[in-house]
């Protein structure tokens, strides 16, 4: 009995959380609204079906409930029902069908002026590629990938001088630009998800893969990596920047070609010795860092870490907290140094012997240990950082600083600007240190490595 | 020497007497059932557990230390795996399969009782080494129970080290184990039936698990071809799925191989497993539905034909599960079509359920609460699944909790529900005791109410795109917050179902300890089953003399005749016509 | 029993008989269809095997090694390509006669030649594997073929090489000890009241064997 | 048919008649290894030997052709599902090599 009601109140809710509630799909941003098209059509169809099906069945229980006077009705089959029933079903996947693989035709074939380019995913970053002025993609291999050629591209491939590489985790797209996203992976399988774009397709290491689409509307979009690809999964996330054409081409300006990243620029050591006088009065002249000045110790850092610290603290992205005292004197450092001579600063700094901190904290060090195992995958078992994954040493830092930064990255001092990628994971990683004496642990494990 | 078929041949049995060949290295297919079954609930528990400890985590973030993105992965992978091949396949085969068919068919034991015996000692066995990989260095595998290589197998996914290794080995146990059990039961259904038991007068019950039972014969050596694959690749260091590749920033020397083939082998056997599942549900659901409603069950040739077209069917839509994998993208043409055939057979059979409850006269009870609570969930379960198989509507939903809600809404409470029905309903033959009638209601509506609070929402946490088998969403530019105070509320919800299953483990021990006998077939069904001379059946299930079958198991209410039910193993002759009733007209079974 | 039923004419009233029996679906022994069943089981597991094979081998953009120079036998200076497999390949042919006139031998009560026969046909299974073995063992110590790589081409060579070889020579070996535990019990007698369909059983999984090697020949070393 | 009431039992000349058959086409099909045939034209003499000794042993020493037709088909009615994998397992595999070849640099 109650069953049968209940049944009823059933239907009634879906039908009401679907109808009234705000859960829908987000609002589209691409030429794809066939697909969200093809969804409502099987809404419909679904619907009625959920709503016809369930209903009568709480009827007939209603109806045929127990009742000792009366039998049930014999009856084995009933040929004609049974085929009115599969006519009809097979009528609605019909419908259902045949949009769908009408528009998945269109998802196949990929329009003759679409703009190409290639996401690379690795775990847990983005990185992009556009085809430079030939407009073709040199061809590329995981093989090839060294610190000093991060994309994996064939240096003996001709096609590949002129693309232009975009080590970061922003892409920036023409709106209303048919674009083929190419994609590949140097690990893993990841995938590319736009929601809003509605696409969604793996990146799979050993091939490549596509997909295509065209933005309609202005704005930033998140970008997803939809297949698990380990530990960090949920933290690899990057951003579709969708803006006019004169916009995109600006910013596309402003990033190297693969030629230029390959020979790289003279660096003058000397000159960089002279502008480090500059730090050495806070980070000391061997460059080991000062914790009573809340500096951090700089010979184990490498040089691309340094860079763009200094590029976050120049922009806005890092160091922008008023309590952040040390950061704020960063910010305005950073924005007195010279940008056209960094390199040679920085050069100057990785050149220093490497020192290490002593570490200051005592703590359950077997804790410890057991915390870091997630951050080994990315700083590496020894805490010595990896420069392919843009993870700095912490072995040897000052467990002073690296106490301070976690506590930023907690409390969103760190790491909250949507164009600081790995801030943004660091802030999730650290979520789940949950407590002061966990942090302690585990930094006191660092010092040990 | 002439063939003789084994219903005419003379009995054999060997009555164990010690204690151990009763009860531990029992050759006796209603012994392996048990132990089957509660080897598979007690890991289910474990994996109902795990379950709750990911909940608390997506219900609220960072609330809780004692889990972390690494043991969350492990267990989202452990629960999958331990849910769909430990719990559900060992229950649904080794211990209903077990118990059902001899008695079903009308035959003392499985065709091969030594091999039977030998299927649970490697199922439990295959158990033992998964579980143990809970306690190796580096955990359990965390790489989802997809296990897709190479990040299954690279530093950087948890349990890449010892844990996938005893993952694979535990599926090969399995699969020996299950190779074992399916030949027995295959065999037995073909050619140990008893008099009179022609295929068409099998309950559906026996229909869905014989399918079943072929699927996974079929089906596993995909399953275990691959697992042979990844353990070469992850210990002699082979590249079958392994391309070129940096890992962490480390080199490998993997070189060449084609993760897509992992991807296509493991869904060759995956999507047949998802109806491994589901066909032996669909087959017990359809007798207590019959049982209870007093009333045949409707279109039984259909519902047979279904079954076995729903089985042939699932060979060649694995593919579903990859249209954003990277394959051939003109692969979705195909498979996008022959998946949304597949809901042709089983519309019917959802048609056929609840036109089985029209006019009927339904009993109450609870198995049959489960059974129509099966029917409601299953509806919602499999037409979310069409949204999923019409490949472009896949694109924005494949990998978002829209998946998760799919799956658990047809495997991980469909099923489910059948098996508690088929627990409540078989728990007096089995035990001779009928389960407290208040306690299962309590754990009905709690189940049933309770899983819909989960389910339901979780299908639109899926449309505003949450990625699955995310240990946090982190910050989104496009989900609301109300997405989150859902997520807690879905968390609540599963703690309390999981609550709620308490009250069922309480009332089979209660109910064991406390209750009195019950009625021998309370439920008067008409299968051979119930008929057996002594309840709970005792070895050689039949006495003397095997039973002769003189029609199908569903001659409910027939027009006519006195009781409500006829056994299948009366004769015509025997049956009671009410005074005066013309026995002509009567109804007849479908042949 | 069915002997109601008069015979069927034609294949088609055949199955419309047998699948509406009662009783069994089939007039045969319930063990042979329990091994039948599982050969087909274990079929999938061969092709699955072979696809795997193929797929890495069509897809791998490295040279796939020239098999019939890998697998050459130099005798007396010359070099005579896919030798011993041609052997291997005669050895269990031979060894599937002499394993059907075991059945047939069984079925006729002549115990002591189907003990001989079947003894016959361990010994040349053996041999088989010995064989295996010693070109395994050429492979890896002479070619410097790897599981994991081999000087002449694409990795995959080596790895589906033992892997499918290996499998093989796995259901080899166990048919051989399969076969030495059924001879004796022949010998003993045990079957004398059960029947010697045990016999032919035995003969469907041994013919089975070489049916796969037939094609890891072709497929494999031929191809 | 003597399958029904005794074992399988048929006559010993075609036992020894299938044997040489297979000793001959084995031959065969070494020769054309030997006889260094390419392309086409090996590809098609390999399958057709391969299938012809397949045939022999399946039917004859596994007397596949003398069991009832209903088992007949209930074995080979699965084995359907494989050249459906084989099919879509070697598109997969040369859109692989494909995009390796295109992409990739190998
Ligand atoms: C018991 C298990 C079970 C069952 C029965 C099903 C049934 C179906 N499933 Fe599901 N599925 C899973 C278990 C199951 N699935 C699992 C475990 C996964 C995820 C694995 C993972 O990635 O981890 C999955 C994932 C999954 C995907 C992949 C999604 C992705 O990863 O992107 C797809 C896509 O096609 C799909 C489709 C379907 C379809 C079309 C059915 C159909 O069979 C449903 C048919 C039923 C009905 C249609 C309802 C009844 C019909 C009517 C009432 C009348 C219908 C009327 C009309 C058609 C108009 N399923
Ligand atoms: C049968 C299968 C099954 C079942 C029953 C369940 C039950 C549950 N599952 Fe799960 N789940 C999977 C199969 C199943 N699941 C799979 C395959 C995955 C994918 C893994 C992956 O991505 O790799 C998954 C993943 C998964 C996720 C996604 C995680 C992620 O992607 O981030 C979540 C999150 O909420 C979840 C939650 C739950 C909850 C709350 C329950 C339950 O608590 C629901 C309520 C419980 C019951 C209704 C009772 C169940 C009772 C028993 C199990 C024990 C005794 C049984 C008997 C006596 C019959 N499951
Ligand atoms: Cu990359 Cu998930
Ligand atoms: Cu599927």
């Amino acid at each position: 009995m109650y069953i049968a009601i209940v049944i009823v109140g059933l239907v009634a809710i879906t039908l009401i959380l679907h109808f009234a509630s705000p859960w829908w799909l987000t609002p589209l941003a691409s030429n794809w609204s066939s697909i969200d098209t093809t969804i409502e059509i099987s809404f419909w169809i679904t619907g009625v079906v959920f709503v016809a099906v369930n209903l009568f069945l709480a009827w007939c229980v209603w109806r045929y409930r127990h009742n000792k006077d009366r039998r049930s009705h014999y009856e084995p089959e009933n040929k004609k029902l049974e085929i009115w029933l599969t006519a009809l079903t097979t009528l609605g996947v019909i419908a259902m069908l045949t949009p769908g693989l009408i528009v998945w035709g269109q998802v196949v074939h990929v329009p003759d002026d679409a703009m190409e380019v290639e996401a690379i995913g690795q775990q847990w970053q983005w990185t992009f590629r556009f085809p430079g002025d030939d407009g073709v993609l040199g061809a590329a291999n995981a093989r090839f990938v060294s610190t000093d050629n991060r994309f994996g591209l064939d240096p003996s491939d001709v096609n590949g001088a002129d693309d232009i590489l975009i080590e970061h985790h922003r892409l920036h797209l023409p709106v209303d630009q048919p674009v083929k996203l190419v994609l590949r992976s140097n690990d893993v399988l990841h995938n590319f998800a736009v929601p809003q774009f509605r696409v969604k397709m793996d990146l799979v290491p050993g091939t490549q893969t596509y997909q295509w689409f065209t933005p309609t509307r202005l704005g930033s979009f998140d970008v997803l990596c939809e297949e698990l690809c380990g530990l960090a999964h949920y933290t690899m996330k990057g951003q579709v920047q969708v803006e006019t054409n004169q916009d995109f081409q600006n910013w596309l300006a402003t990033y190297p070609t693969f030629a230029e990243v390959q020979s790289g620029n003279e660096v003058d050591l000397a000159a960089g010795e002279t502008q480090y006088q500059a730090c050495a009065g806070c980070h000391g002249a061997d460059g080991r860092g000062n914790d009573a000045l809340n500096t951090p110790n700089l010979t184990r850092l490498d040089r691309r870490y340094m860079a763009r610290q200094l590029r976050h603290y120049r922009e806005g992205i890092r160091g922008t907290e008023r309590e952040d005292t040390p950061g704020q004197t960063m910010v305005s450092i950073a924005q007195s140094t010279d940008v056209d001579s960094e390199a040679d600063l920085l050069a100057y700094i990785a050149s220093l012997d490497p020192v290490d901190v002593e570490g200051t904290l005592q703590g359950d060090t077997s804790n410890g240990q057991r915390l870091y195992g997630a951050c080994a995958a990315c700083h590496g078992t020894l805490a010595e950082g990896k420069e392919l994954l843009s993870a700095p040493a912490l072995a040897g830092q000052s467990d002073l600083y690296l106490k301070r930064q976690l506590e930023h990255f907690s409390m969103g001092w760190r790491g909250k600007h949507p164009q600081d990628q790995f801030g943004t994971q660091m802030r999730l990683m650290t979520s789940t240190i949950h407590s002061p004496e966990r942090l302690r642990d585990l930094l006191a494990y660092i010092a040990t490595l | 020497m002439t063939h003789i078929a084994i219903a005419d041949q003379e009995p054999e049995l060997h009555h164990p007497r010690t204690f151990i060949g009763k009860y531990i290295w029992s050759q006796d297919h209603k012994v392996i059932a048990i132990q089957y079954a509660c080897t598979a609930i007690f890991v289910g528990l474990i994996a109902l557990l795990l379950s709750v400890v990911m909940r608390l985590q997506l219900g609220f973030p960072d609330q809780f230390d004692f889990i972390n993105p690494n043991m969350y992965l492990q267990f989202v992978t452990m629960h999958g795996m331990i849910m769909v091949i430990y719990l559900l396949t060992a229950l649904l085969l080794g211990g209903f399969g077990n118990y059902l068919i001899p008695l079903m068919v009308g035959t003392r034991d499985m065709v091969f009782p030594y091999l039977n015996m030998l299927s649970y000692w490697f199922y439990f066995l295959s158990v033992l080494v998964l579980l143990a990989s809970f306690f190796v260095p580096g955990g359990p595998t965390g790489a989802g129970w997809t296990l897709y290589p190479p990040q299954s197998i690279l530093e950087g996914t948890p349990g890449s080290g010892m844990g996938i290794v005893l993952m694979l080995v535990s599926l090969a146990i399995f699969i020996i184990a299950f190779t074992m059990g399916g030949l027995n039961y295959v065999s037995t259904i073909l050619q140990a039936r008893t008099r009179g038991m022609t295929l068409m007068r099998m309950p559906l019950t026996i229909w869905g698990i014989f399918t079943a039972t072929i699927l996974g014969l079929f089906a596993f050596p995909a399953l275990l071809v691959s697992a042979i694959m990844m353990l070469f690749d992850t210990l002699l260091g082979t590249s079958f799925f392994m391309p070129a590749i940096v890992s962490l920033g480390e080199a490998t020397d993997y070189e060449g191989g084609s993760p897509i083939l992992f991807q296509h082998l493991f869904w060759f056997f995956g999507h047949p497993e998802v109806y491994i599942v589901a066909l032996p549900a669909f087959g017990m659901v359809s007798d207590v539905l019959s049982v209870h409603a007093r009333k045949n069950i409707f279109g039984y040739r259909m519902m047979v034909w279904a079954i076995v077209f729903i089985g042939g069917l699932s060979f060649v839509v694995w593919a579903h599960h990859m249209y954003v994998s990277g394959m051939n993208p003109y692969f979705g043409f195909f498979f996008a079509t022959t998946t949304l055939i597949i809901a042709v057979p089983t519309a019917i059979k959802v048609y056929n359920w609840v036109l089985t409850l029209w006019q009927g006269n339904i009993h109450l009870t609870v198995p049959m609460l489960f059974a129509i609570g099966f029917i409601f969930t299953f509806t919602h379960g499999g037409l979310s699944g069409l949204f999923l198989g019409n490949v472009v509507i896949d694109l924005p939903l494949s990998d978002t909790f829209f998946v998760v809600a799919h799956f658990h809404m047809v495997m991980g409470v469909s099923p489910i529900m059948v098996l508690f029905a088929a627990i409540y309903h078989w728990f007096p033959l089995v035990t001779g005791k009928q389960l407290n009638t208040r306690l299962g209601m309590i754990h009905f509506w709690g189940t049933f109410l309770g899983t819909y609070a989960i389910y339901l929402p979780m299908h639109y946490i899926g449309f505003l795109g949450v990625p699955r088998r995310y240990y946090a969403l982190g910050d989104t530019s496009f989900i609301p917050d109300s997405a989150h105070a859902l997520n807690a509320n879905i968390t609540i919800a599963a703690i309390i179902v999981a609550l709620f299953q308490l009250i069922f483990i309480f009332n089979l021990f209660w109910t064991v300890k406390r209750e009195p006998k019950s009625r021998i077939n309370p439920w008067g069904a008409a299968s051979l089953e119930w008929h057996t001379p002594d309840v709970p059946p005792r070895h050689g299930n039949w006495g003397k003399e095997l039973p002769t079958v003189h029609r199908w198991a569903y001659d409910y209410s027939v027009p006519g005749v006195v009781e409500d039910f006829i056994p299948q193993h009366m004769a015509d002759s025997e049956v009671v016509y009410e005074p005066g009733f013309d026995r002509t007209s009567s109804g007849r079974e479908p042949t | 029993m069915t002997e109601l039923n008069s015979r069927p004419k034609g294949y088609w009233q055949h199955m419309i008989v047998d699948w509406s029996a009662d009783k069994e679906a089939f007039k045969v022994n319930w063990g042979k269809v329990m091994m039948w069943v599982f050969l087909v089981s274990d079929t999938f597991i061969f092709s699955l095997f072979l696809i795997g094979y193929m797929n890495v081998r069509i897809s791998a953009s490295e040279a796939w090694p020239l098999t019939s120079e890998v697998f050459a036998l130099v005798v007396g200076g010359e070099h005579i390509p896919l030798l011993l497999i041609a052997i291997m390949t005669f050895i269990l042919i031979t060894s599937s006669g002499t394993m059907a006139m075991a059945v047939n031998t069984a079925y006729q009560g002549n115990k002591t030649a189907t003990f001989w026969l079947m003894v016959a046909t361990a010994v040349l299974g053996a041999s088989f594997v010995g064989m295996q073995a010693f070109e395994w063992t050429k492979l890896i110590v002479e070619e410097g073929v790897r599981p994991w790589g081999n000087p002449m081409g694409a990795a995959q060579f080596g790895s589906t090489f033992f892997m499918i070889t290996g499998f093989h020579g796995l259901h080899v070996t166990g048919g051989v000890i399969y076969l030495t535990i059924v001879a004796t019990k022949v010998k003993l007698g045990h079957y004398d009241k059960k029947g010697y369909q045990i016999v032919e059983i035995t003969g469907l999984y041994w013919h089975f064997v070489d049916l796969v090697w037939v094609f890891i020949f072709a497929f494999f070393y031929l191809w | 048919m003597s399958a029904d009431t005794q074992g399988q039992q048929h006559p010993l000349g075609l036992y020894f008649k299938v044997w040489g058959l297979l000793f001959v086409l084995s031959a065969m099909s070494y020769m054309v290894d030997y006889l260094q045939f390419q392309g086409l034209l090996r590809w098609s003499l390999i399958l057709i030997f391969m299938f012809l000794k397949a045939g022999l042993i399946l039917s004859v020493f596994m007397h596949f052709a003398w069991e009832p037709i209903t088992l007949r088909i209930a074995l080979l009615t699965p084995t359907l599902a494989i050249p459906v994998f084989i099919a879509f397992m070697a598109i997969e595999g040369s859109y692989t090599l494909n995009s390796r070849l295109m992409f990739l640099a190998g």
